[in-house]
């Protein structure tokens, strides 16, 4: 008699990923890999002034060069595609795919070239002619608000999106704002500090760039786009409602996708442009982004300027905060441009429990690229100043930083807990998160060792953060696509299981923890399990896709309900084949059994052949084992944690060398450590770049000074030492899986320590805060005018 | 103000095509149409000799090709593929995909190539020589059950597949036969009509070829397969399993189908061949049949020959029907090949309430082509016997045939009516499609004219035949795969509606007909209603179109199915409105509340309000979608009358059909338009089998109709307009009251054509005419009869 | 390898091409026109028909290097723009396809047909298809079609 | 469905395609329309090395009448040859037959030249040119060379045509009361058995005859005792019966498939000689 092997439970196991296979041996299939019989390529022609009007374009030479299907300017593709897509109820001004009168930052589309091959696009590009009327430009966010010495949309006066948008305490539902609470708070304080922050403009740049193809067919009347999407079934309205279809007209398709940090949410413009080429020409077209182009033309991140003031008694008791923000959005809104910084605002409570607090909120246009979503988007922001804010305020008491903290805390007895700014935290215990971090850090004998150091003349910091974000967004309500998401789970007649979720990723892993899920949930092998992702003809429904670190916690919920529906109904085939009651079968080591009668039992994939060919059909029941869900959240989930940095500046260089990184991360519960390690690493890798590395620089002239890699740098193997991470458990109520969310953790917590262990290392030379980017040569001359 | 227009209700209306406008322009996407970058090509190396003993094959001239990237022989694919499994519970012999030792039939693949692309692979193809030791061939199915001169399989004896297998009166669930009944029939019969008939093998001939695309993927360990099949559900399991992959690791696509009429139920040994040989290579394959090739290794449909008895009284009561099959099945079992037979069986008792039926059955292997399903698959066979036994019943007491066919009908009141040969009739009236023929046919006008036309010397003959059928099989009890149909029907957020139904269509509308029921149910324009289909990651679950099933079965899926999202939409739309959910129309693109036309939301917006609830009502989840599996309790048996006018030419003895009636029962038509077109395709294939169409083989095992050279399908000319009519007799097993129509034709047309051609020899004394009526077998009867 | 220039659709296509390439292969595999179908392999079935030079031919029956310099119409080209050709309406008025294989050539037959003879009767609509096999429809719903763009083009 | 590979070569002029024959030494075919070869070369029926086309040779094509002579071009389309009101009016056997070979899209492609030179036995021009008693205008490297009909159907797909010489034209005297008949193959198209009448007549006098037969036999023939028992007859449908009658009598190496025994095809050839001389006939009016 062969003994069934034990199958070992797998939810919290670091379980190998499904999806390296492929990866590790090329046969991954990215947007720029689909090849379709016929297909041709487009190429923009891009404007190379950040603001001018485009007085004619000649593009003859380009259309007679062979191979050369086509060529459109700005007015003749406004005849083939309306205004780019907006997702927010914020007044926008119209954006052009490809501009037709006037162009507002470098890399701003104004032709599109469709051609055999990529090599005569780029060339036809080359040939096309461009006159331009110069016109003057801004690109200071707090100049732009004078509205001098241009105004860059007609309806915006002083180039402002949005004005002085209030939240917090005192403000009502209906806008109006009462001072009163925030004032008194102020005239309380004991100490108030004070600082104009600025959290700098980043390019997210996944390693793969962002491409399309679109396929539309004649009298089929359907459109296949291929994007490298972080939201296919966003894409798919988008593509729908642009091109005057049906949504069951559209299929959007995200492959493979090389990274996306939230720069690839759906709807861009050359997205839009190549749908409607395609659809125009009757014929496949592909168009793939230059890394060059991709500073230009993908979405930027960050630029926010805070004015922070912070209210406290002198016990550390925080009494008030007030936060100004200038966001710099660039030259136009895009999907969510113009929500982005009000998570700023939302967030600004960080992890206190602080009385009474006051943001203001105001979005500028500039001469730029424009800025949308990335990794964190707005509460890396919020996190920055308020920690950046509390640091300060340490060091103004002479408290430690970690104590000062600790007595602001929400405390866990106050979850769920309502903060000024008016989200409602779901569960927390920040003091373990702290406590778990110093412990790990050895903090009283890290300060020692920097205390040591700094004797020894070494420029030696220590930088601590707490943070506490979002993720598993968030009720519909909340999400203009709606805030659930979908799963359908389905029991293949050999007993195999195909699950498909709307939550498509970009490297997350869904195919394994969602595997794992499913396997422990049926008692059935990891390998007889496939996730379907990324296509939404195959994945019938999805909201947001991949965003907001939103997959577990919303997309895994819909997974295991869509699986309880159908191991439910498996169980009644099961019941009739085993004459058993339902409440008595046990679904483990790939067979169904009756409890307490090991011997009777069905294999897995025997019940399932029945119930796809059932000789007898239970009353009431339908053949088939296949179930769908739509969870919808009552609430985002709000994971916390906390970073410890110790930092050391070159005296000679002013170059800044990180030497420890302590991350404790708590995400609720964890269904792939191993991922979720991948996740927080990547996560630090990018805030660390933050405050060390990466900066978008503009020239006077809204020409870009961080055109390519030679000159935006990304962080390196040899940038960081190794990461050290540990992590708590407090499950969120709001699912069925007590999973938060880590996508973006990383990114929150670190770059605050960063800067405040940098500050740290310099406070010998009295220095309070430093501005982001901290290149050696700001720190060389912090350094250098101590000594002066 | 606007009003918004009224939407026409759609079902019963005659909709245009959906699918039209891709393949009118030519833009529709069959399987030889798929490109992929990479993409190598398919030939096979086949047995030119009808039975043999492979003794050598040499590849290496085709291996030395430039372009060639492989070729694997028989004991090379057999490493990678098991044998092929059958849909059916009989014993089969070994199948290989690839033979490797004996060859049984020209055309089994003997070796396959992969090369660059089609002309190479030809070349390579033809420079493999192949070595055999001839064993002798056998040809006659009733010689084959000798056992001689070859035994195909060893484990077969004197060739039988399967039988003699008993059915009918008397025959016992366990295999016990009582005779008493039968005989005593016959022993109280006053007269009893016996012939030998040959239902003659056929080749189904769908203008598109078979072809199929495999595509493995290593590193994602996955194969997209796409064939031109009628059942990609069906596909995906067999590939999975013999590939050894699971269902989840396999896609399978039928994209544009170019007709199928059975065919392509089939998995076929160059499909698991492509599938194995690209996970071999790692490679995507492309195979696409030459029609020569589908001559020789497509199924064939029928050949059956049958020993009729029909007993009855003088007064036309008929007492007992013996109906001894011999069927030819070729050299192989394919997927339903056994089961196709005993279908003529079960409908042996047709129309009529016949008292004591004994039909038996004998499965022959010969060195043929397989047989298998083809359009009717075993109904027309069975139709034709008790058909013709009526015809010259009639003829034998001097009946008319349409008063012989009455007196002896199931009455409406009978149904559901339990045949001798255990199939449960749903329901029927069989005397009013009958008198609808008849009158549409001016039956007794028609009698006269040909009387005179046959005073005047001409050949002309009137034939009528009924006929009842199987349609949306069946219950999973009866059916290997299981006989449920899958739909999933989801409403977007921006309202249109997509919906995914199992019954992967090759021609049938289902796009249309699908999209109407949907417009109808939802109160929304047509145009808002798309259908998916044919595509195993985009279909989740499903059967496939065959058994005249699509829309007694799939359409009673995508029915309960829409009624579920119905349902839940009713909920948003009640939150909304703040209306009681039972007090909601669904109509004209809105949701209205009954009795207050003013407080209606449009479509969209509860669809929008469903996809982002911003409150959501107590209990229920966001979004818009659900699934049905449709079990059906039974079959369903739509019925018919045909009549056929035909006038033979003296001197050639060619036939000419003059006219052809045909009213069939099909029960709710969803698109009489479509209907048409099914039964008109129908009657051309049934009388194509009449008078045009037959597979020979020489007494070598050569086919002697190995391409369109010889083996005629109907042409436009060869057709007068055809006279349709109908009624309506719904069904009760599934909630639309549909039976199907997609075989009808075929069924009916064949005998009525047959008996109007001995009609018109009646006068030389002809009592029974075997198909095909060539017109050198015509012409001798003539030459004889003047004789 | 030979080098033929053909105008296909009104737009001249060039290509090197083996000589034994049949024109219904250089317009499937080289111009990814795959309107143009394979029915069979001995030139009855007419699944493959073309205009070439105006009339109605057997793509499948004709080598590319025959047809250099030639002008071919295919399925592909016929509409006009967004415009249906009246044949194309025919068809989808009268239900005259089902699966649709045997439809691209049926169709370009018929536009010879109706070229020839603008008028036709019933029979010589069925004798003018004659190169054309269909195995779904039974031909008559095709007979209206011609018979409804017969009309159509009397009216125009 | 696929030929095996060859050279392939447009011929600009007679002597062009004659000297690119003479270089493939025997290896060389001639391609017109096509529709002969073609087929069997895509059953790898006809393998050859070098296919010399000379459909765009010009001046090959054309129908026209001197003197009472027709003359048809090699490369002249059926379809032609079948709309031609110069042969319906004057010589309308020859416009019945190319009317009835294959069907529509053949006709547009196929040539005479080719499909005579093919000489498949089931073929429907060689009756035409027998009864028109066509001559065969055949160039090769020596020069012309003139062949009458008769003498150029030898057998099975075999021609008095050497391997370096090509059919440039037919020329025949118009014959007003001709007509062709023919049993369908159903699914070829091809002749069962076609038969083609040429009759001469005056005063209500048949005075001469000529028949030809294609599809019954291994090649076509001229109907000799039909022939033979018209001459002098009366132009009457009778006459013709009878003279028809025994037709089939005489024709040897009948051929013999699933579509008609030999003993079917002795049998239709009277039958479709009664019906071309009766068409014939009811062309003879004045």
């Amino acid at each position: 008699m062969t003994v069934t092997p034990v199958l070992p439970k797998l939810v919290g196991q670091r379980v190998k990923r499904r999806e390296d296979p492929r990866l590790i041996q090329g046969r991954g299939t990215y947007v720029d890999d689909v090849k379709l019989a016929g297909m041709l390529h487009l190429a923009f022609k891009r404007s190379d002034v950040a603001h001018g009007r485009i007085l004619s374009i000649d593009t003859s030479a380009a259309e007679a060069l062979d191979g050369v299907e086509a060529v459109f300017t700005g007015a003749q593709m406004a005849e083939m595609a309306g205004p780019l897509p907006t997702l927010l109820p914020f007044p926008a001004p119209e954006r052009r795919a490809v501009a037709t009168g006037v162009v507002r930052f470098v890399g701003e589309p104004v032709a599109v070239v469709v051609a055999r091959d990529r090599y005569v696009a780029r060339d036809a590009v080359d040939a096309i002619e461009v006159d331009y009327e110069p016109l003057p430009v801004v690109v200071d966010p707090e100049q732009a608000m004078t509205g001098e010495p241009v105004v860059l949309h007609a309806d915006f006066p002083h180039n402002l999106m949005l004005a002085s948008l209030p939240m917090g305490t005192g403000v009502g539902a209906d806008g109006l704002v009462d001072d009163t609470a925030v004032d008194q708070a102020f005239a309380d304080a004991e100490v108030v500090i004070s600082q104009r922050m600025i959290n700098q403009r980043l390019a997210p740049t996944p390693i793969e760039p962002r491409g399309v193809v679109a396929h539309y067919e004649p009298g089929k009347e359907t459109l296949t786009i291929w994007s490298s999407t972080q939201s296919p079934h966003l894409l798919r309205t988008f593509m729908a409602s642009m091109n005057g279809m049906g949504e069951d007209q559209v299929r959007a398709i995200a492959p493979e996708v090389g990274g996306g940090f939230g720069c690839k949410s759906a709807g861009s413009a050359e997205e839009c442009v190549t749908a409607a080429v395609s659809r125009r020409l009757g014929v496949p077209v592909k168009w793939v982004e230059e890394r060059s182009e991709a500073f230009l033309a993908t979405n930027h991140g960050r630029d926010l300027i805070g004015y922070v003031d912070l209210a406290a008694r002198r016990d550390g008791t925080v009494l008030g905060l007030k936060l100004r923000i200038v966001a710099d959005v660039g030259a136009y809104n895009m999907i969510f441009t113009a929500a982005v910084p009000t998570s700023t605002m939302t967030m600004a409570s960080g992890n206190y429990a602080i009385p009474a607090i006051r943001a203001t909120l105001t979005e500028v246009f500039t001469n730029k690229t424009p800025t949308d979503a990335y990794r964190g988007a707005g509460r890396p922001e919020g996190i920055y100043f308020l920690e950046r804010a509390m640091d300060m305020l340490a060091r103004e008491l002479g408290m430690d930083p970690a104590e000062l903290r600790r007595k602001n805390f929400i405390r866990p007895e106050q979850f769920p807990h309502a903060t000024q700014t008016g989200v409602v935290y779901d569960s927390g215990d920040y003091d373990k998160a702290l406590d778990r971090a110093l412990e790990n850090a050895g903090w009283e004998q890290l300060k020692a060792e920097r205390d040591a150091a700094r004797a020894d003349g070494r420029l030696v910091g220590l930088g601590l953060s707490m943070y506490v974000e979002v993720c598993g967004v968030g009720p519909s309500s909340a999400l203009p696509m709606g805030g659930w998401e979908h799963s359908q789970v389905t029991v293949e007649r050999d007993g195999r299981i195909s699950a498909t979720t709307g939550a498509s990723p970009h490297g997350q892993g869904n195919e394994t923890t969602f595997a794992q899920m499913l396997a422990d949930q049926f008692g059935v092998p990891l390998e007889h399990i496939r996730i379907h992702h990324g296509d939404t003809a195959v994945v019938k429904q999805g909201s947001l896709g991949t965003g907001g670190s939103r997959s577990q916690a919303v997309g895994g919920a819909a997974l295991h309900l869509a699986g309880g529906r159908v191991k439910t109904k498996m169980a009644k085939f099961a019941a009739l084949l085993l004459e058993a009651h339902e409440a008595d079968l046990v679904f483990e080591n790939g067979r169904i059994g009756v409890k307490g009668a090991p011997s009777a039992a069905k294999p897995f994939a025997e019940v399932a052949a029945y119930a796809y060919r059932p000789i007898r059909l239970p009353e009431g029941l339908e053949p088939g084992l296949s179930e769908e869900a739509f969870f919808e959240p009552a609430n985002n989930t709000y994971p916390f944690g906390c970073n410890i940095a110790l930092l050391e500046v070159d005296r000679d260089t002013g170059e800044p060398r990180l030497l420890r990184l302590v991350a404790v991360d708590d995400a609720g519960r964890l269904i792939n450590p191993l991922i979720v390690e991948g996740q927080v690493h990547g996560g630090l890798a990018q805030g660390i770049g933050q405050a060390l590395i990466e900066e978008v620089v503009y020239g006077g002239d809204g020409q870009p000074l961080t055109g390519s890699l030679m000159d935006y740098a990304l962080p390196r193997a040899s940038d960081f030492p190794r990461f050290e991470l540990d992590a708590t458990v407090t499950p969120t109520p709001l699912n069925p899986l007590g999973a938060k969310g880590i996508g973006e953790a990383g990114t929150i917590g670190s770059t605050p320590c960063v800067v405040s262990a940098a500050v740290d290392a310099l406070s010998g030379f009295g220095v309070r805060h430093i501005d982001m980017l901290l290149r050696p040569e700001k720190l060389w001359r912090i350094i250098h005018g101590a000594r002066d | 103000m606007t009003s918004s227009p009224v939407l026409p209700k759609l079902v019963g209306q005659r909709v245009k095509r959906r699918e039209d406008p891709r393949l009118i322009q030519g833009r529709g996407t069959y399987v030889d149409d798929v490109k992929i970058a990479g993409l190598q090509h398919l030939a096979f190396k086949r047995s030119d000799i009808a039975h043999g003993r492979i003794l050598a094959i040499d590849t290496s001239a085709a291996e030395a090709l430039d372009g060639v990237e492989a070729v694997f022989t028989g004991a090379q694919i057999a490493e990678l593929l098991g044998p092929m499994p059958i849909g059916t519970p009989f014993p089969s012999p070994e199948h290989r995909a690839v033979a490797a030792d004996i060859v049984r039939y020209v055309g089994e693949p003997v070796a396959v190539v992969v090369a660059r692309d089609r002309y190479v692979a030809r070349d390579a193809a033809d420079a493999i020589a192949v070595d055999y030791e001839p064993l002798p061939a056998v040809v006659d199915p009733e010689e084959a059950m000798s056992g001689r001169p070859a035994l195909l399989h060893a484990d077969f004896p004197n060739n039988h597949a399967v039988g003699p297998l008993p059915a009918g009166t008397g025959v016992g669930g366990d295999g016990t036969v009582d005779d008493t009944a039968i005989d005593q029939a016959f022993a109280d019969a006053e007269v009893v009509v016996s012939q030998r008939m040959v239902n003659h093998r056929l080749a189904p001939t769908s203008i598109e070829p078979r072809g199929v695309v495999a595509h493995y993927e290593p590193g994602k360990d996955t194969l997209t397969i796409w064939s031109s099949t009628q059942n990609p559900h069906i596909l995906r399991t067999f590939i999975a399993s013999l590939t050894g992959l699971g269902q989840d690791q396999v896609r399978a696509i039928a994209p544009e189908v170019g007709g199928g009429f059975g065919s392509k139920i089939n998995i076929y040994g160059e499909e698991y061949v492509a599938a194995a040989v690209s996970k071999r290579l790692g490679l995507p394959v492309k195979w696409v049949e030459d029609r020569s090739e589908a001559f020789l290794t497509t199924i064939h449909g029928r050949d059956i020959l049958a020993y009729v008895d029909l007993a009855a009284r003088r007064d036309g009561t008929v007492l007992g029907l013996k109906l001894r099959l011999v069927a030819d099945i070729g050299a192989y079992n394919m997927l339903l090949t056994a089961a196709i037979p005993t279908l003529t069986m079960t409908m042996a008792s047709a129309t009529y309430a016949i008292p004591a039926i004994r039909a038996t059955l004998t499965e022959v292997f010969t060195n043929k082509t397989p047989t298998d399903a083809y359009r009717g698959a075993g109904r027309p066979e069975a139709i034709y016997f008790v058909e013709r036994g009526m015809d010259m019943l009639a003829r034998e007491l001097g009946m008319d045939p349409a008063e012989l066919r009455r007196r002896n009908f199931i009455r409406p009141d009978q149904f559901p009516y339990t045949t001798q040969t255990g199939a449960v009739y749903d329901s029927g009236d069989y005397d009013k499609v009958l008198d609808r023929a008849l009158e549409k046919a001016g039956w007794e006008q028609l009698k006269a004219e040909r009387d005179a036309a046959q005073a005047e010397g001409r050949l002309v003959g009137l034939g009528l035949s009924m006929y009842v059928e199987i349609c949306g099989v069946g219950p999973s009890s009866g059916l290997p795969t299981g006989g449920w149909e899958h739909a999933q029907v989801t409403v977007e957020r921006d309202g249109r509606i997509s919906a995914t139904t199992g019954a992967s269509p090759h021609g049938q509308g289902n796009e249309t007909t699908f999209a109407q029921m949907l417009a109808d149910q939802f109160g929304v324009p047509f145009d808002h209603v798309t259908i998916r289909h044919g595509d195993t990651a985009v279909v989740k679950q499903g059967i496939g179109t065959f058994g005249s099933r699509s829309q007694a079965v799939g359409g009673a899926a995508l029915h309960l199915a829409g009624g579920k999202v119905k349902a839940k939409m009713a909920k948003f739309a009640a939150a909304l409105l703040e209306a009681h959910e039972a007090d909601l129309v669904f109509e004209n693109g809105r949701i209205a509340v009954a009795g207050a036309p003013a407080a209606a939301k449009s479509f969209a917006e509860v669809a929008a309000y469903a996809h982002r609830p911003i409150k959501l009502p107590a209990g229920l989840e966001p979004g818009l979608s659900d699934e049905a599996f449709f079990e059906p309790s039974n079959n369903t048996y739509p019925f018919g009358c045909h009549i056929a006018l035909l006038e033979i030419d003296r001197d050639t003895g060619e036939p000419r059909l003059l006219r052809m009636v045909a009213v069939d029962d099909a029960g709710h038509l969803i698109n009489p338009l479509i209907v048409e077109g099914q039964i008109h395709g129908g009657l051309a294939q049934g009388i194509g089998q009449a008078l045009v169409e037959e597979v020979v083989y020489g007494a070598d095992g050569q086919p002697l109709t190995g391409s369109f050279m010889d083996y005629a399908i109907p042409r436009a000319s060869d057709f007068p307009r055809f006279e349709l009519d109908n009624t309506v007799t719904p069904t009760p097993v599934n909630p639309l009251g549909a039976k199907g129509v997609g075989e009808a034709g075929t069924i009916g047309s064949t005998p009525c054509v047959v008996s109007a051609a001995v009609d018109a020899l009646r006068g030389l004394g002809v009592k029974h005419i075997d198909m095909m009526l060539r017109p050198e077998r015509l012409w001798r009867i003539i030459q004889g009869g003047q004789a | 390898m030979a080098q033929v220039s053909i105008t296909v659709n009104g737009k001249r296509r060039s290509a090197d091409v083996e000589p034994r390439l049949l024109l219904v292969h250089f317009l499937r595999e080289h111009l990814n026109l795959t309107g143009a179908h394979v029915g069979c392999d001995t030139s009855q079935c007419g699944a493959c028909t073309v205009l070439l030079d105006g009339r109605s031919a057997k793509s499948c029956t004709i080598f590319a290097v025959q047809a250099d310099g030639a002008e071919v119409t295919t399925i592909e080209g016929l509409a006009d723009g967004d415009r249906l050709h009246p044949l194309q309406e025919g068809f989808w008025e009268e239900h005259g396809l089902q699966c649709g294989y045997c439809t691209p050539g049926m169709i370009m037959s018929a536009v010879n047909l109706l070229n020839d003879n603008p008028a036709p009767t019933e029979q010589d609509i069925r004798d003018g298809l004659d190169g054309n096999l269909c195995r779904c429809t039974g031909y008559q719903h095709i007979v209206n079609a011609v018979q409804h763009a017969a009309g159509r083009t009397r009216e125009g | 469905m696929i030929p095996t590979a060859f050279d392939y070569a447009r011929a600009t002029s007679l002597d062009d395609a004659i000297a690119r024959l003479q270089a493939a030494g025997g290896a060389g075919k001639l391609l017109a329309g096509g529709h002969s070869l073609v087929p069997l070369m895509k059953l790898r029926l006809s393998e050859p090395a070098v296919l010399i086309d000379i459909g765009h040779i010009p001046d090959l094509a054309g129908i026209r009448e001197s003197d009472g002579v027709v003359e048809i071009g090699a490369n002249t389309r059926h379809h032609d040859v079948a709309t031609s009101a110069l042969l319906r009016e004057r010589c309308p056997v020859v416009a019945d037959t190319a009317a009835v070979i294959g069907d529509p899209q053949v006709r547009n492609r196929g040539t005479l030249g080719g499909s005579l030179a093919h000489a498949d036995p089931a073929a429907d021009y060689p009756a035409a040119m027998l009864a028109v008693d066509a001559d065969l205008h055949l160039k090769g490297p020596g020069g012309w060379r003139v062949v009458k009909a008769r003498d150029f159907f030898q057998g099975v797909f075999t021609v008095d045509l050497a391997a370096d010489e090509i059919l440039a034209k037919v020329t025949f005297a118009a014959s007003r009361a001709s007509a062709y008949a023919k049993l369908h193959q159903r699914a070829s198209r091809f002749a069962i058995v076609g038969v083609a009448a040429a009759l001469e007549t005056g005063g209500g006098i048949i005075r001469t005859a000529r028949v030809g037969l294609t599809g019954a036999a291994s090649s076509p023939s001229r109907l000799a005792g039909v022939e033979a028992a018209l001459a002098g007859q009366p132009a009457t449908a009778a006459a013709a019966a009878a003279a028809a009658r025994g037709a089939g009598d005489g024709v040897s190496e009948l051929n013999a498939d699933i579509h008609g025994s030999a003993e079917y095809r002795r049998a239709m050839i009277p039958v479709f000689t009664r019906r071309a001389l009766e068409a014939a006939l009811a062309r003879a009016g004045g």
